[in-house]
């Protein structure tokens, strides 16, 4: 950039590099349809889920089943009891947080539901967690329940055996993408269309 | 340029709030509806394409999860516009322009209702020398209402003509958010709001959604009797700060309807994207609309404001009406930005 | 059933900071949607976005701010020989750099004004006051700012104003308090 | 008038850093167009549209700031486009503005992706507690090292794959002069003792936050066969695809996203390619965490699924190796978020045109710039080649 000429009345002065301009916006959020019955269930420590018409389970609801881009009209309860499906174990304090580190962030299945959820694992030493763990819900006191699924405090191990063949959602139809480097290129073949019921090498992984 | 129609154009109620809904759930009746009105799934759509913003509801990535309305599975072609949803639609017309697809949906949604919308739209502004006065945007607006008046060219009668017609207009449209049958006297009774806005020279602060479906030559016939051909799109943008332009006229407006070639033939109707009635005014100059031209029949963003879906329901709006065979020749315009700082403007035909 | 307005009258004032969730459960009044099946009651929960934003200014605009901090305004010099106030990094029409920096005003000329009767709690006066584009003496361009004028009756188009500079200035935009009209005191 | 031919005939960048701060928002969008243009021998007055991309406007806290930095980009009078699709963003900004050349619409158009995250803080911005949304315990990278763990299970990967990974991409940064990060002493074991943040994701493992922009000039045949007559070559675009899935659908595999493999196959069929491996010269692709290179790499058809880590461990991905992967370094040392993706499909250009520099790849005639958003599941992919399609 060519240089500035400045005026002399501020020629002399220390100049303006940068300026703080902070900036407060108010909102006031609505839960919607789906997430209300949700917390709902949650202010009575049950895990309430909605079901596609499909079959789908989804825990926590959005009121949209993504796959058939259609609503979830049916309220259902799935289990406090679920497996893990994968998890990380944290080392850094992060904004906000008061956990104690490391702790174990972790996707659950929950029994029933066709989504794994990510919640925290406790009462095990953070090397122990394994992919394929039963864990089951903590609640925090009933009379700190909020309508907040942090009133899920975290999930610890039930003590049952590992579910070795827990369905880890998506690999269902990895097999499909094979192949590449011998020239067969992956189509939306590969996938059942929920909608059409056309395609798919398995059933949707539903097995 | 390809033969790209309207074919189909689905919106949801306008309302204040719609507390009851997430976006997502707000959205689907308006994705669904313009879809099954033309018999067509997510899996008849070469290309969708959606406009919204974040910083309405005050969520990072909002579009996100609102594209669970479509059922994108398996994976679409899709991409998002950061802007009103008539950009979007314009992004799906240079998609269709270049023939491998025949198809495109798209949408746009609103919900201002969680944040105060007058100072959120102050984030717009040059960040140093202007959002830290935090200048809503009804008074940014009434400054260039003042600017109009001051020219001599109009009076705060002509506002208020403009807020009757599209208020009573209105009246005929199920999905306004306001309308009603008052006389100029009464409109020029209410104290004003900035002055010299009056409340209702304002738009309503509106929920909704809405959705398009778009089809290229005979797919477009085959759906629907009279497609609403595109005949010419643009769209055109000045600088943001209020003092290097003539707020009085809107010069990109004019750009853009030259280019769209709006003065090409009659224009029987004009959905113009004018939240403010002043803003109409200087529309109709900028894109020469004379008095043959029946202006926002549906009353436009005055009855209904949906922030980032208005310009979309402009676009939608005239298309209706040429498919329903009440005008063969029209223009729907869409504006953002403070003080009509961006325009696009388009031209729909039907075939005679 | 046609009743919802520009909700400006429902400003808040501002309230410190509440990050924690405290849901509160809100009625919903609106029933006559085809929508949904509806929860009956919806939840509601405040959220507060307040980021403190450090912006870094660059050599033109840090000159506009650097003169605030002085007590004068600075503008720049277009290709086409207008003096732009703020100044513009940028040739607002061929968007080559500008590099020439001028002093102006700081008294100017009301080009547009808007009367606020019911100031929110954000702007920058807390009594009714004209939102106005200011052009400098020297400038060509218009700025935005605040007229402390008492009342509308005070303000038209064309009349002469003058920046109140804050006591406390640190190169920023509020370092102009208000603008007076020239009237009431001239440089005070 | 069906699909015309585009190429880049131009190519700007920042210097990235964690603060810009010797500009402001505008200027660091013009150090990168500014460049582009001379790189194009144009000027603001040859440009008809401009083409803005960039990641949420939370960042910078200016709600879609593309309307303030209008005159910046020379566009009074003209179309000015904002284009947002997630971390993908940079990728599908330059695919949008190839479109409106290839429309027959436009002959040259700029096209610009950005993010200065100082202005406020990135993490803080991805991190706002939304009501009535579960929280994410760890940050960005508490949500995908789940799915590398998955992927290092699936796919039986020992774990110095990510060390070597990052290990080489820090050193193809210092052969770029732009990049952030430039770390002169790194060496495998620092990377294997730097923190182990998300287990199993090293601190060294993970990518910078950097204010930066990218800028590309794109030009119809007309423009580009004038440029290459005047011995600047362009880089034709050969190919270009995006595709979306959802974030929360059960049949979605986080590892090896089916959005990503259409996207790939849609973009090589477009450009003749029949064996990504064997056609295809180098790659730049959207590796955030270092694991994402082994994971991509099957993705796109690279390799056989589970057998990506074995290109990076034999050597085959590095700057000297059969099949470049990251030339520039990547994300993993430059991450302005909504440049991150255009920054990859500038590589990918820069290379086929013979202008990378140090981290030239030589003979490059074909290369493919990738770009991903979201949870994995928004992808924007380009081929663009020395040759005309």
């Amino acid at each position: 950039m060519a240089e500035i000429v400045l005026p002399p009345s501020i020629r002399d002065v220390e100049p303006v590099r940068s300026v703080r301009t902070p900036a407060q916006l108010d909102y006031e959020f609505t839960a919607g349809d789906a997430t209300t019955r949700f917390l709902n269930g949650i202010v009575n420590k049950r895990i309430i889920g909605q079901q596609a018409p499909g079959g789908r389970v989804y825990v926590p609801p959005r009121g949209a089943d993504p796959e058939l881009g259609q609503p979830t009209p049916i309220d259902v309860e799935v289990a406090q009891v679920g497996t893990v499906t994968s998890f990380c174990v944290v080392n850094l304090q992060f904004y906000g947080s008061v956990m104690e580190i490391p702790y174990v962030s972790a996707l659950i299945l929950l029994d029933g539901a066709d989504l794994s959820i990510m919640h925290l694992i406790q009462e095990i030493p953070a090397d122990q967690v394994r992919i394929g763990m039963r864990v089951e819900a903590v609640w925090r006191d009933d009379a700190d329940i909020e309508p907040t699924f942090e009133s899920v405090r975290y999930f610890r191990p039930t003590g049952e055996p590992d579910d070795v063949n827990v369905r880890i959602p998506g690999e269902g139809h990895g097999t499909g993408l094979g192949s590449w480097v011998g020239g067969v290129a992956p189509t939306e073949a590969v996938i059942r269309n929920p909608r059409t019921g056309q395609g798919g090498t398995t059933e949707g992984g539903d097995a | 340029m390809r033969d790209v129609a309207i074919i189909s154009f689905a919106q949801t109620p306008m309302r204040r709030r719609v507390d009851e809904l997430n976006e997502v759930e707000m959205l689907m009746p308006a994705v669904h509806g313009a879809l099954a009105q033309v018999d067509m799934t997510i899996d008849d759509i070469g290309f969708t394409c959606s406009g919204s913003t974040d910083y309405l509801a005050g969520m990072a990535f909002s579009f996100v999860s609102t594209l669970d309305a479509v059922g994108p599975w398996p994976p679409i072609q899709e991409s998002h516009v950061e802007m009103d949803g008539a950009w979007a639609l314009y992004e799906a017309w240079v998609k269709l322009q270049l023939g491998e697809i025949d198809t495109a949906l798209v949408y746009a949604y609103a919900k201002s209702s969680p944040g105060d919308l007058p100072m959120v739209l102050t984030r717009q502004l040059d960040p140093i020398t202007m959002g830290p006065l935090w200048p809503d945007s009804v008074s940014i607006a009434a400054l260039q209402a003042r600017a109009l008046l001051d020219t001599g060219r109009v009076t705060e009668g002509d506002l208020a003509e403009v807020a009757v017609r599209s208020r009573r207009d209105a009246l005929a449209n199920p999905n306004a958010q306001l309308a009603w049958d008052r006389g100029l006297d009464d409109h020029l009774a209410e104290d004003y709001l900035v002055a010299p806005l009056r409340r209702s020279d304002c738009p309503p602060i509106t929920d909704g959604a809405a959705a398009i479906v778009w089809a290229a030559g005979d797919e477009a016939r085959s759906k629907v009797d009279r497609p609403a051909w595109i005949r010419g799109i643009d769209h055109r943008i000045e600088p943001i700060h209020l003092g290097l332009r003539d707020l009085t006229v809107s010069e990109s407006t004019r750009i853009a309807a030259e280019k769209a070639g709006v003065a090409d033939g009659p224009v029987d109707v004009a959905e113009i994207h004018a939240p403010f009635t002043h803003q109409e005014l200087i529309l109709r100059q900028a894109m020469g609309l004379g008095g043959s031209t029946a202006i926002n029949p549906s009353g436009g963003a005055l009855c209904a404001n949906p922030m980032m879906t208005a310009g979309l329901v402009r676009l939608g709006e005239v298309a209706n009406r040429i498919s329903a065979g009440t005008a063969d020749r029209g223009v729907a315009h869409a504006t953002s930005g403070p003080c009509l700082q961006q325009n696009l403007v388009c031209v729909l035909e039907g075939d005679n | 059933m046609f009743v919802d307005q520009v909700d400006l009258s429902e400003a808040r004032a501002p309230t410190s900071v509440r990050r924690k969730l405290k849901p509160v459960l809100l009625w919903s009044a609106v029933t006559d949607t085809t929508q949904g099946a509806g929860a009956g009651e919806i939840l509601s929960a405040p959220l507060i976005i307040e980021y403190p934003f450090k912006r870094t200014t660059g050599p033109v605009i840090g000159a506009f701010l650097t003169g605030l901090r002085e007590r004068v305004l600075i503008g720049s010099r277009a290709e086409d020989g207008r003096v732009i106030v703020p100044p513009a990094e940028f040739d607002p029409v061929s968007g080559n750099d500008l590099t020439e920096l001028v002093e102006v005003g700081p008294a100017g000329v009301v080009t547009t004004w808007a009367w606020v009767s019911a100031p929110h709690a954000k702007h920058p006066l807390d009594r009714p006051f004209a939102w106005a584009q200011i052009r400098p003496d020297g400038a060509d361009t218009s700025m935005l700012g605040a007229v402390d004028a008492g009342a509308m009756e005070n303000m038209q188009t064309g009349m002469r104003v003058t920046p109140v500079w804050a006591d406390e200035r640190e190169g920023h935009i509020c370092d102009i308090a208000r603008w007076i009209p020239e009237s009431d005191g001239g440089n005070a | 008038m069906g699909k015309q031919r585009v190429a880049v005939v131009g190519i700007g960048q920042t210097k990235h850093q964690a603060t810009r701060g010797d500009v402001s928002m505008a200027g660091l969008v013009r150090e990168a167009a500014l460049r582009a243009l001379a790189d194009a021998q144009m000027t603001w007055a040859d440009i008809d549209a401009a083409v803005v991309g960039k990641a949420p406007d939370f960042f910078e806290g200016v709600m879609m700031p593309e309307l303030f930095l209008a005159d910046a980009l020379g566009c009074t009078g003209k179309p000015l486009f904002r284009v947002h699709t997630a971390g993908s963003v940079g990728g599908s900004t330059a695919i949008v503005a190839a479109q409106l050349v290839q429309a027959g619409i436009h002959e040259r158009v700029l096209t610009v992706a950005f993010e200065k995250q100082s202005e406020s803080e990135a993490m803080w911005a991805l991190s706002l507690p939304i009501p009535f949304t579960p929280p994410l315990h760890a940050g960005a990278g508490g949500y995908f090292a789940p799915h590398v763990r998955s992927y290092i299970r699936r796919a039986k990967a020992p774990d110095h794959i990510g060390i070597l990974v990052a290990l080489k991409d820090r050193q193809n940064g210092l052969k770029n002069p732009y990049a952030h990060l430039h770390e002169h002493d790194i060496s495998f074991d620092s990377i294997k003792d730097s923190l182990m943040l998300w287990d199993p994701i090293r601190y060294a493992e993970t990518c910078p936050s950097s204010d930066g922009a990218c800028a590309l000039v794109l030009g119809s045949e007309r423009v580009a066969d004038a440029a290459a007559a005047d011995g600047r070559k362009p880089a034709w675009i050969q190919g270009t695809a995006m595709r979306s899935e959802p974030t929360l659908s059960a049949e979605r595999d986080t590892v090896l996203p089916l959005g990503g493999a259409l996207c790939a196959a849609d973009v090589y069929r477009q450009a003749g390619i029949t064996n990504p491996r064997k056609d295809v010269d180098c790659v730049e692709m959207y590796v955030p965490f270092s694991w994402f290179e082994p994971m991509w790499l099957e993705n796109l058809g690279f390799a056989e699924p589970g057998e990506g880590w074995k290109l990076t461990e034999a050597g085959v991905t590095a700057l000297d190796g059969d099949l470049p992967v990251n030339m520039s370094g990547g994300v993993l040392c430059t991450n302005p978020i909504g440049a991150s993706g255009m920054l990859r499909f500038a590589e990918a250009a820069m290379q086929v045109r013979g202008t990378a520099g140090d981290h030239q790849v030589d003979g490059a005639r074909r290369a493919v710039g990738h770009a991903y958003g979201g949870g994995s599941q928004f992808f924007a992919m380009w081929v663009v080649g020395a040759d005309k399609p």
